[in-house]
């Protein structure tokens, strides 16, 4: 009862200060906060579903009219908690680690961007293209179909390897796709090469929302089915497969899977989910060009699926928001309040921050910082933030 | 196609090749150590290389200030230069493996790479902060020794410079050197020992943490030495500069069969070739409508197919698997 | 129902199986032999994991070789391991039912439309794994992470593992490698059980003689890759030949056997 | 020689020992017996440091081994043959004979290795193969002679007949009678209680962690409940 | 003073990479900003301005930028952003920036689709990419009178976009493209000097940066390629002498920020030095012209202690006449300068100390191309 009451209060009050400081990342961390408290703390399951239910559809958005970057946030976080849920089947259910995950999140993109903007015009002459905007939602589908594709056709030769023989592979895969968007300019232009595609059409909304509440809102709805998809099958005999597959797969396979059948459908469904969101994340930024698609993307899922706990839906959901948060907002949201404290002339310890040298610019050590804090998530805590839980079930004991 | 150009450069792209693939083969080993023993992928050790390079040019350029570079002996001065990056190097590769990885060592797989990629982060923005603040920039210009800018023309289509001679002879030095201490000392089978069975190794009276520490050190200080040679071939490092030869050279230890020191050579100097091949004949062979840009798609295209016929790379001992 | 002819199998310069011939129509045959004689490999050809050089295997009149080892488990035959290889993160229940997988009749659409099909099926696997869990000894420990279990019970949940394949043939590779008499006694009497009650036939290697005497119906000795002597029990203990190459002279003078 | 005193250990949540007492004097072959999970293994790595108690002491020769890791406990004279014989599988016969002596400076390792391959010929067949590639039995003999090369004053074998040949094991309890008339002592802890009472000195049964019976092996090869239990009848 | 004004906050955003690889080039955008502001911003303090530099770092991540744009819109206190480095970033962070009408002044994005979306708020000081090639052509078809040419560029939007442009030009004139390539490689460019040797063209011409442009020219020097070498304002930077020393003493390139032997261009020069401790990395001279337009039409929009507005701003931006070092800047109705004049320089000395001293080798002044349709 006190839980509930604190919850309750907790992102009731939270979202209120968001309202009434609409500009601090420190009161929005504190919403954000109340979420995660909403969803680990014991109450009943009806009131976390409502908190949630209601932070989410109604809460976040009337937020993002106060301040659009948090709604800006929150749609990237969603993005990214696609992402890590795909990733999360094929390296935290099936083991199979993956390097070049971004390379089908590049597919999904390339997909909506080339037919979606009248760079298809270039590639099959005339004036037909863009597609009618409609489009773009004919092409949830297509991008997913074409992503899973390209799982499966990278798949088909590559599921043969082991360990970290398999992570090489698919991290030059991850190159290939990449270095092939930023060369095929030439001989035929199918991707304007480093120079990229725009405008990219956006896709008609209901009820003249705007497109910043109308992205997040799809963000939201293809998280939502990525969520009950991937439930449904890590509980089910192709999520056991996969686990088994992980654990070990000599058995496994002698135990009557298919290896390499249900590694396929690891690597195809995996990707579809960044096929899907590639499609979103190019309409919602007009622009694409292969600098979105680097390694480095690729590394930072994987980090939000390990940072998370591997093999866990709520974890690669907390752990692409943390990661998210934390480089988008909080870093960030420190280095500027650094450099207010810095313009102000705040003096610290008997030192003038305004004598502060340049090179000391808090902006520019993001980064360090962020993989200061991987280091120390992965040692106090390397099992995750949420681990994978097994569940209990009743069998048919007498 | 211009055949007849094809075949004349041929020696030279074969050369350019096989020196880039030494330097590989240098970074390689780091990773094959780390590997052999630990089994997890150290990413933090492009910065480890890269701090070789920083530690000698910083060396180079004291040396430059104070008037001695051009008077001292080359030989010695590189010979120095060398060992102060592999010093440097392997103590920070052995305190990364205490700070990072070793209170990891007990968790799954993929736990030590997050941190490994973590410390790689932070390694990069570590060196940028102390170069920024000492030397108020970070791309910093390796000083010339100038007796290794020498070329020597062995054919009228074919010359080599010194340094790059340098490279291969102290490459093939440190890979035999490398191979005769693991497969020849004691303290070598002591690491083998440990790679296959920690428990095991212990109960043999082998301090586990030493040896791994051991390999830590040996794997950083071929990698500092990598950095230093890196640094007086190409002239030019910042911090960012190990990221991508690290992971090419990652790439040639699997491609050699990871863990097999022999193997990162083979890797190394295969993918350099592939490399070098590629971005000089690619825009011949197809009359300029691919270019030098697709050479990493070549690379990488051979080692996918290579690793498909042989899922342990190339010398990778296949472990047979006992049910 | 099984048969083996002329398996070969080389490994490198090592010839690990030597024209070995096998059959079996029902009941309980043991594969005895020296460490290293080649047991295993003819448990792994048997099961797909390895291609034979030469030599055929059918079950059931069907062709094994060149089958995958998921398929080989489809048509009925499934084995147990040497060095126990559970899913070690998975609970015991989960454990059971992928070996269940084969049997599971359920697509892509199933599990994702979530329908009536789908839960009535999934319910019935669960509730067949505690039938199994039971029937091995192991009830209440459904729940369990397998790497939590001790050792022998992780070798009966190998066993039901096995058998939740609903195999026609089973292969167990040194069950009781690690039991004391007792419980490898218990574990004969579950055997002898599965063989009479479900019609299970059973090729068991093993290295402990009172096991193999006891419940053997016929006993296969090889060494070096060779059959060198097969027949009853009792037969083959008396093989010069076996107790050279395996028994040793303390078992043949009588005295008390391991 | 060697002392346990209520050891408690823990693998994570599970209780593994309680409060297990034991003594083991020098020139004893001691052996341990009990079913499968009863904690006999466990006991083992505690005395060689690979785990540590929660509670309880080891003393080894009058001095506490709590605390001190396995590498430093092989120095004092203890070695342990583990469970499933740990040979390293890359190495050959020879390099792993050379790190079962890897601790010792005398000159005398040398001397050690003829010793040891007088005990075991069959590995001085195999001097230079790899070892992953030996048979079971071959495997075992290895484990143990690589034991024996520290010189060990306290031998500490962990199933040596497991997955074993009857000719082999046959074999093995030969050798381990020998190497104890040589002058080691030696903890055995046996699935076969049958062999493992023929040769020992004295026992101790292990149930659920704790230690439930002791006495000199023929007291306990006469005792009913071992008799039904370990000895099958 | 105007009282109205009292205390209240302009600030002035930079975007650009401030971390990673390409965080030389970035820090370089926010520095000749702070610089600028530093200077410029007197006139607005006497107003009752308070003038602030908020530094982001983009990450030349397309995501992080746009994220950061968002952030950026909603702080009203901040009118213009400086920025960025990278067309990928530039273009769909300006589409949040277009938004709410916040101005933006791009110092270094010279692809041609940034200004040609014709959006009010966005404007650039840079030359695009289909100008700048033009001229390098015009200089070595006309000035140098190369016959043969090789073309080798970095596959980023500029160095490509600027590298298509100059060997397009350079065919209509007449010259021999003798290969056309691009290259991600940073430090071994022997794979590719081999085969441009054996083909001995007479110009060899790198779109790029000069951290990748002078190991390339060295490198390629050093084995004895006997081409001029030529390539665009990426290299103006004196650390390209640092790093290529006396191998690529002779190179030319164009740019459009003028001599440093113009007094403007000197000064800042100059006073960069004194304040960072060391020469301007390329796009800080024209990140410290982007912001110097921002801040006259700041001081434009605030006249009478009126508070400013973005919208006010921005069309306050279209109408400055800056006459600057990178010479006078107006802009046109897409936001690209009217005219630009471009220098053709050659490197005199290997000494960085002296990169003020290269030698103009030839002026032309050309206007961007109206939008296309
Ligand atoms: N994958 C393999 N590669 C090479 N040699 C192998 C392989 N598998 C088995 N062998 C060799 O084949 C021979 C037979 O091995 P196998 O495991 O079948 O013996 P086994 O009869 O089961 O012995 P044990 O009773 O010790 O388990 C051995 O010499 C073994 O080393
Ligand atoms: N690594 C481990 N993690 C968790 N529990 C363990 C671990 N190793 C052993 N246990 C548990 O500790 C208890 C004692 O195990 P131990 O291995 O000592 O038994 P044992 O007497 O040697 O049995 P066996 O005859 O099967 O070898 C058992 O319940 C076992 O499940
Ligand atoms: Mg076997
Ligand atoms: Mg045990």
């Amino acid at each position: 009862m006190i839980a509930a009451t604190a919850a309750v209060a907790f992102v009731a009050l939270s979202s209120a200060a968001v309202a009434l400081f609409p500009r601090s990342i420190l009161v929005f961390l504190l919403f954000q906060g109340s979420l995660l408290y909403a969803y680990v703390a014991r109450i009943p399951g009806w009131l976390r579903a409502t908190l949630l239910g209601a932070a989410v559809l109604v809460l976040m958005p009337v937020i993002g009219t106060y301040n659009g970057y948090y709604l800006e946030v929150a749609t990237q976080v969603g993005i990214f908690v696609a992402l890590a849920l795909g990733l999360n089947i094929v390296v935290g259910l099936a083991g199979l680690l993956d390097l070049g995950y971004v390379a089908f999140f590049a597919v999904g993109a390339y997909s909506w961007a080339i037919f979606g903007s009248p760079h298809a015009n270039v590639l099959f002459g005339g004036t037909g293209f863009p597609l009618p905007s409609w489009w773009f939602y004919p092409f949830l589908l297509i991008g997913l179909t074409v992503a899973a594709g390209t799982g499966v056709v990278l798949g088909l030769p590559v599921l043969r390897l082991r360990g970290d023989y398999l992570a090489i592979v698919t991290l030059g895969f991850g190159e290939v796709i990449r270095v092939l968007a930023n060369n095929l300019d030439k001989p035929i232009n199918v991707t304007n090469g480093p120079r990229g595609i725009t405008p990219i059409s956006r896709p008609p909304l209901p009820l003249e929302v705007s497109y910043a509440v109308g992205f997040y809102f799809l963000a939201l709805l293809i998280v939502v089915v990525v969520i009950l998809v991937n439930r449904r099958l890590e509980d089910s005999h192709i999520g056991r497969a996969w686990e088994a597959i992980r654990e070990d797969q000599l058995a496994a396979q002698a135990m009557g899977v298919p290896l390499v059948r249900a590694k396929l459908l690891a690597f195809a469904s995996g990707a579809s989910f960044a096929g899907v969101m590639g499609v979103v994340f190019s309409a919602k930024q007009v622009f694409i060009n292969p600098e979105s698609f680097t390694f480095l993307e690729s590394i930072g899922v994987l980090a939000m699926v390990i940072l998370g706990g591997m093999g866990s839906i709520p974890g690669a959901i907390v752990g692409a928001t943390v990661v998210t948060v934390l480089n988008l907002q909080v870093l960030k949201g420190l280095s500027l309040w650094l450099n207010e404290l810095k313009n102000a002339g705040v003096t610290i310890f008997g030192y003038n921050l305004a004598n502060l040298p340049t090179q000391l610019e808090p902006a520019k050590y993001e980064r360090m910082i962020f993989g200061l804090i991987l280091v120390l998530m992965m040692i106090f805590r390397p099992q995750g933030i949420f681990p994978a839980r097994r569940r209990q079930r009743e069998l048919g004991e007498q | 196609m211009d055949f007849e150009l094809l075949v004349r450069i041929f020696p030279q792209v074969l050369l350019d090749g096989l020196l880039l693939g030494f330097m590989y083969a240098l970074i390689a080993l780091g990773y094959t150590m780390v590997y052999g023993v630990l089994e997890f992928i150290n990413f933090a050790h492009s910065e480890i290389f890269i701090v070789g390079a920083f530690v000698g040019v910083e060396l180079l350029l004291g040396l430059k200030s104070r008037g001695v570079l051009d008077t001292a002996p080359w030989p010695l001065v590189l010979l120095g230069v060398m060992l102060a990056g592999m010093l440097a190097s392997g103590a920070l590769a052995v305190t990364i493996e205490r700070v990072a990885y070793r209170p990891l060592r007990a968790a799954p797989r993929l736990i030590p790479l997050i941190s490994a990629i973590g410390m790689s982060f932070f390694l990069q923005d570590v060196i940028r902060l102390t170069e920024s603040l000492w030397r108020n920039a970070f791309n910093l210009v390796y000083p010339t020794l100038e007796p290794l800018n020498e070329r020597f023309e062995l054919t009228s289509t074919l010359d080599v410079s010194a340094k790059s001679l340098v490279v291969i002879v102290a490459a093939l030095l440190m890979l035999w050197g490398l191979h005769a201490l693991v497969n020849r000392t004691k303290i070598g089978t002591a690491i083998r020992a440990v790679a296959e069975d920690q428990a095991a190794a212990s109960l043999m009276g082998i301090d586990v943490n030493r040896i791994i520490s051991l390999t830590f050190l040996i794997g950083g200080a071929m990698g500092g030495a990598a950095g230093v040679l890196f640094g007086v071939q190409y002239g030019l490092i910042n911090p960012y500069t190990g990221f991508i030869p690290g992971l090419k050279a990652f790439t040639a230890a699997v491609l050699g069969g990871i863990g097999n020191i022999p193997g990162a050579m083979l890797g190394g100097i295969v993918l350099g070739l592939l490399e070098a091949f590629a971005a000089s004949y690619m825009s011949l062979l197809t009359g300029g409508a691919f270019g030098a840009e697709y050479k990493d798609i070549f690379a990488f295209s051979v080692l996918i197919l290579i690793l498909i016929f042989r899922p342990k790379g190339l010398l990778g001992e296949v472990v047979r698997e006992r049910a | 129902m099984f048969e083996a002819v002329d398996v070969t199998k080389t490994f490198g310069g090592l010839t690990a199986l030597q024209r070995v011939t096998f059959a079996l129509d029902g009941g309980i045959a043991s594969i005895i032999g020296p460490n290293g004689a080649g047991k295993t490999t003819l448990f792994n050809v048997f099961t797909g994991l390895y291609r034979p050089d030469i030599g055929a295997v059918t079950f059931r009149g069907r062709p094994l070789v060149g089958l995958r080892p998921d398929e080989i488990t489809a048509l009925g035959v499934c084995r147990t391991f040497q060095n126990i290889r559970l899913f070690a993160n998975m609970t015991a229940a989960e454990n059971i039912l992928v070996g269940m997988h084969s049997r599971i009749r359920l697509g892509l659409r199933d599990v994702l439309t979530r329908g009536r099909r789908f839960v009535d099926a999934e319910g019935a696997l669960w509730q067949r794994a505690g039938v199994l869990l039971e029937r091995v000894g192991l009830r209440g420990k459904g729940n369990e992470i397998a790497r939590n279990l001790a050792y022998g019970e992780q070798r009966r949940l190998e066993l039901a593992r096995a058998l939740a394949s609903e195999p026609a043939l089973l292969l167990l590779d040194e069950p009781t490698a690690g039991m004391t008499q007792a419980e490898a006694g218990t574990l004969m009497a579950l055997l002898r059980r599965l063989v009479g009650e479900l019609g299970l036939a059973i090729i068991l290697i093993e290295h402990n003689m009172r096991v193999v005497m006891e419940v053997s119906d016929r006993v296969t000795v090889l060494d070096h890759g060779e059959k060198i002597a097969e027949g009853p029990p009792r037969e083959v203990q008396a093989d010069a030949r076996v107790i050279e190459a395996y028994l040793g002279r303390r078992a043949a003078t009588g005295r008390a056997v391991p | 020689m060697l002392a346990l005193d209520g050891l408690d250990v823990y693998y994570g949540e599970i209780h593994a020992l309680r409060g297990v007492a034991l003594e083991v004097r020098g020139g004893e072959i001691v052996t341990l017996l009990g079913n499968n999970g009863a904690g006999k293994s466990t006991t083992l790595k505690t005395i060689s440091g690979l785990l540590a108690p929660r509670r309880g002491s080891v003393v080894f020769d009058g001095r506490a081994l709590t605390g001190v890791p396995p590498h430093e406990i092989v120095a004092r004279g203890i070695a342990h043959v583990p469970e499933g014989r740990r040979i390293f599988n890359r190495l050959s016969v020879r390099e792993n004979m050379t790190m079962g002596a890897y601790l010792r400076t005398d000159g005398h390792v040398a001397a050690d290795l003829d010793r040891a391959f007088e005990l075991f010929p069959r590995l001085k067949e195999r001097l230079t193969q790899v070892a992953g590639t030996l048979s079971g039995g071959e495997q075992q003999m290895l484990a143990i002679a690589r034991a024996l090369m520290a010189r060990p004053r306290l031998l500490l074998l962990d199933e040596p007949s497991m997955g074993l040949a009857p000719v082999l094991v046959e074999q093995i309890f030969a050798t381990i009678v020998s190497i104890n008339g040589q002058g080691t002592t030696i903890l055995l802890v046996e699935q076969n209680a049958a062999m493992a009472l023929s040769i020992a000195h004295r026992g101790y049964v292990l149930e659920t962690g704790s230690v439930v019976l002791s006495g000199t092996a023929g007291q306990l090869a006469e005792n009913a409940q071992v008799r039904r239990a370990y000895l099958g009848e | 003073s105007g009282p109205a004004a009292q205390g209240k906050t302009i600030k002035i955003a930079t975007q650009s990479p401030l971390s990673g690889g390409q965080a030389a080039l970035g820090e370089g955008i926010k520095l000749g900003t702070q610089l600028a502001i530093e200077k410029f911003k007197v006139n607005l303090e006497k107003a009752g301005f308070k003038v602030e530099l908020v530094p982001y770092d983009d990450q030349a991540k397309p995501d992080v930028g746009v994220s950061n744009a968002k952030n950026i819109i909603a702080d009203k206190a901040i009118m213009v952003v400086i920025g960025h480095l990278n067309s990928g970033v530039a273009i769909p962070s300006s589409e949040v920036y277009k938004e709410d009408n916040l101005p933006m002044i791009s110092p270094a994005n010279t692809n041609e689709k940034v200004t040609d979306r014709g959006y009010p708020n966005v404007n650039r000081v840079c030359g695009r990419d289909d100008v700048q090639g033009p001229v390098g052509a015009e200089f070595a078809a006309g000035t140098l009178k190369v016959k043969t040419a090789y073309v080798l560029h970095d596959k980023t939007t500029y160095g490509q976009g600027v590298a298509e442009a100059f060997k397009n030009d350079l065919e209509k004139k007449g010259v021999k493209i003798v290969g056309f390539e691009g290259t991600e490689e940073k430090s071994n460019f022997d794979p590719i000097v081999t085969p441009i040797k054996a083909k001995n063209p007479e110009l060899v011409y790198f779109g790029g940066i000069y951290d990748q442009a002078a190991p390339f020219f060295k490198q390629a020097k050093e084995k004895g390629v006997k081409a001029k070498f030529l390539g665009p304002d990426g290299l103006d930077s004196s650390d390209f002498v640092k790093i290529g020393g006396k191998a690529v003493v002779g190179t030319y390139y164009t740019t459009a920020a003028a001599p440093a032997s113009s007094a403007q261009a000197k000064q800042f020069g100059e006073e960069y030095k004194k304040k960072f401790g060391k020469n301007p990395e390329p796009y800080a001279a024209e990140s410290y012209v982007a912001t110097a337009i921002a801040i006259k039409a700041l001081e434009e929009v605030t006249k009478g202690g009126k508070a400013p507005t973005r919208e006010a701003l921005g069309s306050a931006i279209r109408k400055v006449k800056y006459n600057g070092m990178t010479g006078s800047i107006e802009f046109d109705d897409k936001g690209d300068p009217k005219k630009a004049s471009y220098y053709v320089m050659q490197v005199t000395t290997d000494n960085p100390e002296k990169w003020s001293e290269n030698k103009e080798a030839k002026r032309l002044a050309i206007a961007a191309p109206a939008m296309k349709k």
